[in-house]
């Protein structure tokens, strides 16, 4: 067998938002073949920003964007590149529109070609798979904060994508609901890239991370156990580190 | 500014059901998918706008704000506008299935009208802008008002004093809309100014 | 907050498919609405009564509902017999009262109840989810149901911004009064709320295309009705069918 | 002199979020004079509606709210409350309505009946003091996450409260901003509470720390460093505690 080309490539990507004199990202180099990655950097670094590139979203100003060696130039294009990725956002507010949720998640199957029966029976496998089992008729709107971010996952999920993008998806998780998507993550077969703050979250779903420096990607040593000293007060209360 | 079920006659239900659906059609004729959400949510708002209580004089009136969604949205307005209303419909229960057709007619149809005679002003000087701002929320109430009238009047002439009376008493609310109007409007202007199609 | 409280329930009413339960409304509305005979409008107001209780609304919230539709009539109530003018008239003190407008006055109160029971108790036992799907399996244009399904899910997300909004002044000592100051504020945060709207409208739409939408709106498979829904419309056409009858007897 | 009554007491505040069987907060006590106070809990404990309670925007099922001696029963005494009391939002997009900084920071003064000249006094220096000169005709809607946050916190300022409840203050933003808002915090003269799972935070800007435990207010013991360690992957990479 010949190496395949990788997944998922950038090469050179800059990009500067309107209005702004000087740009958000230069020259991002990046290549995924597997793997479970995590992305890091300050507010307002361009993390998101690299995703809405990455999915069309935004031109980049230069670069190429590789999907499984094939440069993505026109809308066209990207339009296929979108079956491939799951773009999962920060706000789940944003993602889910219909009224119920086996709609929202069958959404992206029917646009597949999918036929009305496939696209249900696809969506109710992923809810179950997602211990959203029973959640078929229930309105979107009325859902918690973390039953809203799992029902945007299934709605992802539901179109099969080979690669996933995460938003901070362990934002505004109570304690349960995050270890319940650690598990879910663990558990699922695609690739992702994760951006989140949250560095015990990473820790426990990537393998690689990478972080946003000097508007560059860059890639940060392999995983390390470290150790190290700091002082708390109150350090007698029971308490959770990371953002 | 609702007119309940019951009260008009079938040739105005009649009447008024065509015009809306014309109204309608045409709105839609000019919204392509790109769009639907866009009016999506302006149509939602509109919901929520007739949920604000604003104080009038010793009591409260809630806010149309339907010439504001005619210069935002132009023709798309009257799609926009008839959707609120269903979900008012159903939500709410008052003016529902029957006199949707007219209550329709008589919110989008000037809500339209203002808009697409007014928006040029906005692109104008900050005093022409706040004009339109006022002229649409007060004209386009104003029509309301006296459509409403005319479809009481015109489904029993016995209502004519009282269609004059409900005209009369909406004079208030018609110069509060037109200034709410107008502040939104500069607001719009200033904070995002694409919203009224203006450049940044 | 806004709600569908009657949407709750497990009555006949609330089993029912959409599609049945809006023929059967329209056409019991459609004979209440252009009826201009008492017996048929008080008869009717007492059937769809009758289907209103079968459906089980909550007490306090269905008095509420009630009121609120009747303020219209009570305008009519307190006008109509001053200002209707007509052939029998009492004089009544110094006032003179128009039978006619009286007349008209209960004529219209009936009928406004009948049409309003007769939606409580066959569409507000739907979800306006369910509706929107229903309206668009009876025809309505494609567009449009979308316009409604979409506005219906967003509705409470912009509510509850606005909410917050005026949390936050009321919070700063806002306290609304008839002033340039108060409708301006009003429509600060109407105004906010209207740009936050819009940008959300961008992002949900990007959603959207992720999703593969290419400007085509496929619609999920339904439920279809059953049997008894079949009765079910059979049975309320007949009561329309009667209510419209009544004149002829 | 004779001892002042304390600016805020709780009596027994007992609250149960509608729709939830099991109360929220069980017979909080809590007596404030003075000073500045961390408040941690667990996500869903209750924190937030305790502020939203103090400041009468949701009514206690049971107990009673002092504010310097005098029990608040109506919405009339909750207006007087809320002009000593000021409430900074988690999320600064909820408290930030106006067109322009500065409207938005004289909103505030005008409704507790400052001249419009007056207003805009107050607020041009409340600004000048956290470091926003120049910021007063900039769009609020268009400020970064970090200067929201900050111009929010200018809002309350103008109405000189005297207490200060913060939820969350330090939530998303970037590690130069929290560094400023301590050093603001710090700079203060009126008392505050804040609530934060960000231990850190809390050390730098409290003196004394509460928990929301088993649905009560619980002080915990003072100040005192603790030093633990932990483990982390990626530990090379700078990085921030608490959440
Ligand atoms: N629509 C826009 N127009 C102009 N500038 C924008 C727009 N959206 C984002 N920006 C700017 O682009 C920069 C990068 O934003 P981005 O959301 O990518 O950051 P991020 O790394 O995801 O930050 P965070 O951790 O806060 O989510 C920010 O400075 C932001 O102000
Ligand atoms: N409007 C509401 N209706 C019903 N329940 C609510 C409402 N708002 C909050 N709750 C519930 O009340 C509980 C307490 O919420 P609260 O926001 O006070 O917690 P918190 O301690 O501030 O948590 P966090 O750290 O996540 O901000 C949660 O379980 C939440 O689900
Ligand atoms: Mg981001
Ligand atoms: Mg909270």
């Amino acid at each position: 067998m010949t190496t395949l080309p990788p997944l998922l490539e950038l090469r050179n990507i800059s990009y500067s938002s309107p209005g702004q004199s000087s740009p958000l990202l230069e020259g991002v180099n990046f290549i995924l073949r597997e793997g479970r990655i995590g992305l890091i950097g300050p507010n307002g670094s361009g993390k998101t920003t690299l995703f809405q590139i990455i999915m069309g979203l935004l031109k980049a100003d230069a670069g190429e964007i590789l999907l499984q060696g094939k440069v993505m130039e026109q809308e066209k294009d990207f339009r296929k590149l979108r079956r491939k990725l799951g773009f999962l956002f920060q706000d789940s507010d944003d993602q889910l529109f219909s009224p119920t949720v086996l709609e929202d998640v069958a959404f992206g199957p029917l646009n597949l070609g999918a036929s009305p029966e496939e696209a249900q029976k696809i969506s109710i496998s992923t809810l179950e798979h997602l211990g959203l089992k029973g959640f078929e008729e229930r309105i979107t709107h009325r859902l918690s904060g973390g039953e809203k971010k799992l029902v945007a996952l299934a709605t992802i999920l539901s179109m099969q994508p080979k690669l996933l993008l995460l938003d901070e998806p362990s934002n505004n998780l109570d304690p349960t609901t995050r270890e319940r998507l650690i598990k879910i993550l663990r558990g699922l077969d695609q690739a992702h890239i994760i951006i989140s703050h949250d560095l015990d979250f990473l820790a426990s779903t990537c393998t690689q991370l990478y972080a946003i420096q000097d508007r560059q990607l860059v890639r940060c040593e392999d995983k390390q156990v470290h150790s190290h000293e700091h002082i708390h007060p109150y350090g007698d209360k029971p308490h959770q580190h990371g953002t | 500014m609702h007119i309940s079920e019951g009260v008009l006659t079938a040739p105005v239900l009649i009447g008024g059901a065509a015009l809306t659906a014309a109204g309608t059609a045409v709105g839609l004729k000019k919204l392509d998918y790109d769009r639907i959400m866009t009016v999506s949510l302006l149509s939602a708002a509109f919901f929520v706008a007739s949920l604000i209580h604003v104080p009038v004089g010793p009591g409260s009136v809630h806010l149309l704000l339907g010439g504001l969604l005619g210069l935002i949205l132009g023709w798309g307005a009257f799609p926009a506008i008839v959707v609120a209303l269903l979900l008012q419909a159903v939500f709410f229960q008052y003016g529902g299935m029957v006199v949707l057709g007219v209550n329709g007619l008589n919110i989008a149809g000037p809500a339209v009208l203002c808009g697409l005679v007014l928006a040029r002003w906005l692109k104008g000087s900050r005093k022409e802008r706040m004009a339109a701002g006022f002229l649409a929320g007060f004209c386009s109430m104003f029509l309301s008002a006296l459509l409403m009238a005319g479809a009481l009047f015109l489904s029993d002439q016995g209502f004519l004093r009282a269609a004059g009376l409900l005209l009369a008493s909406h004079l208030p609310v018609m110069f509060i809309e037109g200034v709410i109007t107008m502040f939104v409007v500069g607001f719009l202007a200033r904070v995002q100014p694409e919203i009224l199609s203006l450049d940044t | 907050m806004i709600e569908e409280p009657f949407a709750e329930g497990n009555t006949l009413f609330h089993r029912r498919d959409t599609r049945v339960k809006l023929i059967a409304a329209a056409a019991i509305t459609l004979v209440l609405a252009l009826t201009s005979s008492f017996l048929v409008a008080s008869t009717g107001c007492i059937l769809t009564g009758m289907l209103l209780a079968l459906s089980r609304p909550t007490p306090s919230l269905l008095l509420r509902r009630i009121g609120s539709v009747n303020l219209f009539t009570l305008f009519l109530w307190l006008t109509l017999p001053l200002t209707y003018g007509g052939d029998k008239i009492v004089s009544f003190f110094f006032l003179d009262i128009s039978l006619d407008g009286l007349r008209t006055a209960a004529l219209i109160t009936l009928k406004t109840n009948g049409i309003l029971f007769c939606f409580l108790a066959l569409l507000a036992t739907s979800t306006v989810a369910n509706l929107g799907h229903g309206l668009e399996k009876l025809g309505m244009p494609r567009k449009l149901a979308f316009l409604l399904l979409f506005s219906y899910r967003q509705l409470f997300v912009i509510h509850q911004e606005y909410q917050r909004l005026q949390r936050a002044a009321r919070l700063r000592g806002f306290a609304p009064s008839n002033s340039l100051h108060t409708y301006r504020t009003y429509s600060y945060l109407f105004g906010m709320t209207l740009v936050k709207s819009w940008n959300r409208a961008e992002r949900v739409h990007q959603a959207m295309i992720l999703r593969g939408f290419n400007g085509r709106l496929i619609p999920l498979n339904q439920p279809q009705p059953c049997r008894e829904d079949y009765l079910f419309l059979i049975g309320m056409l007949l009561i329309s069918l009667l209510l419209a009858g009544i004149p002829f007897f």
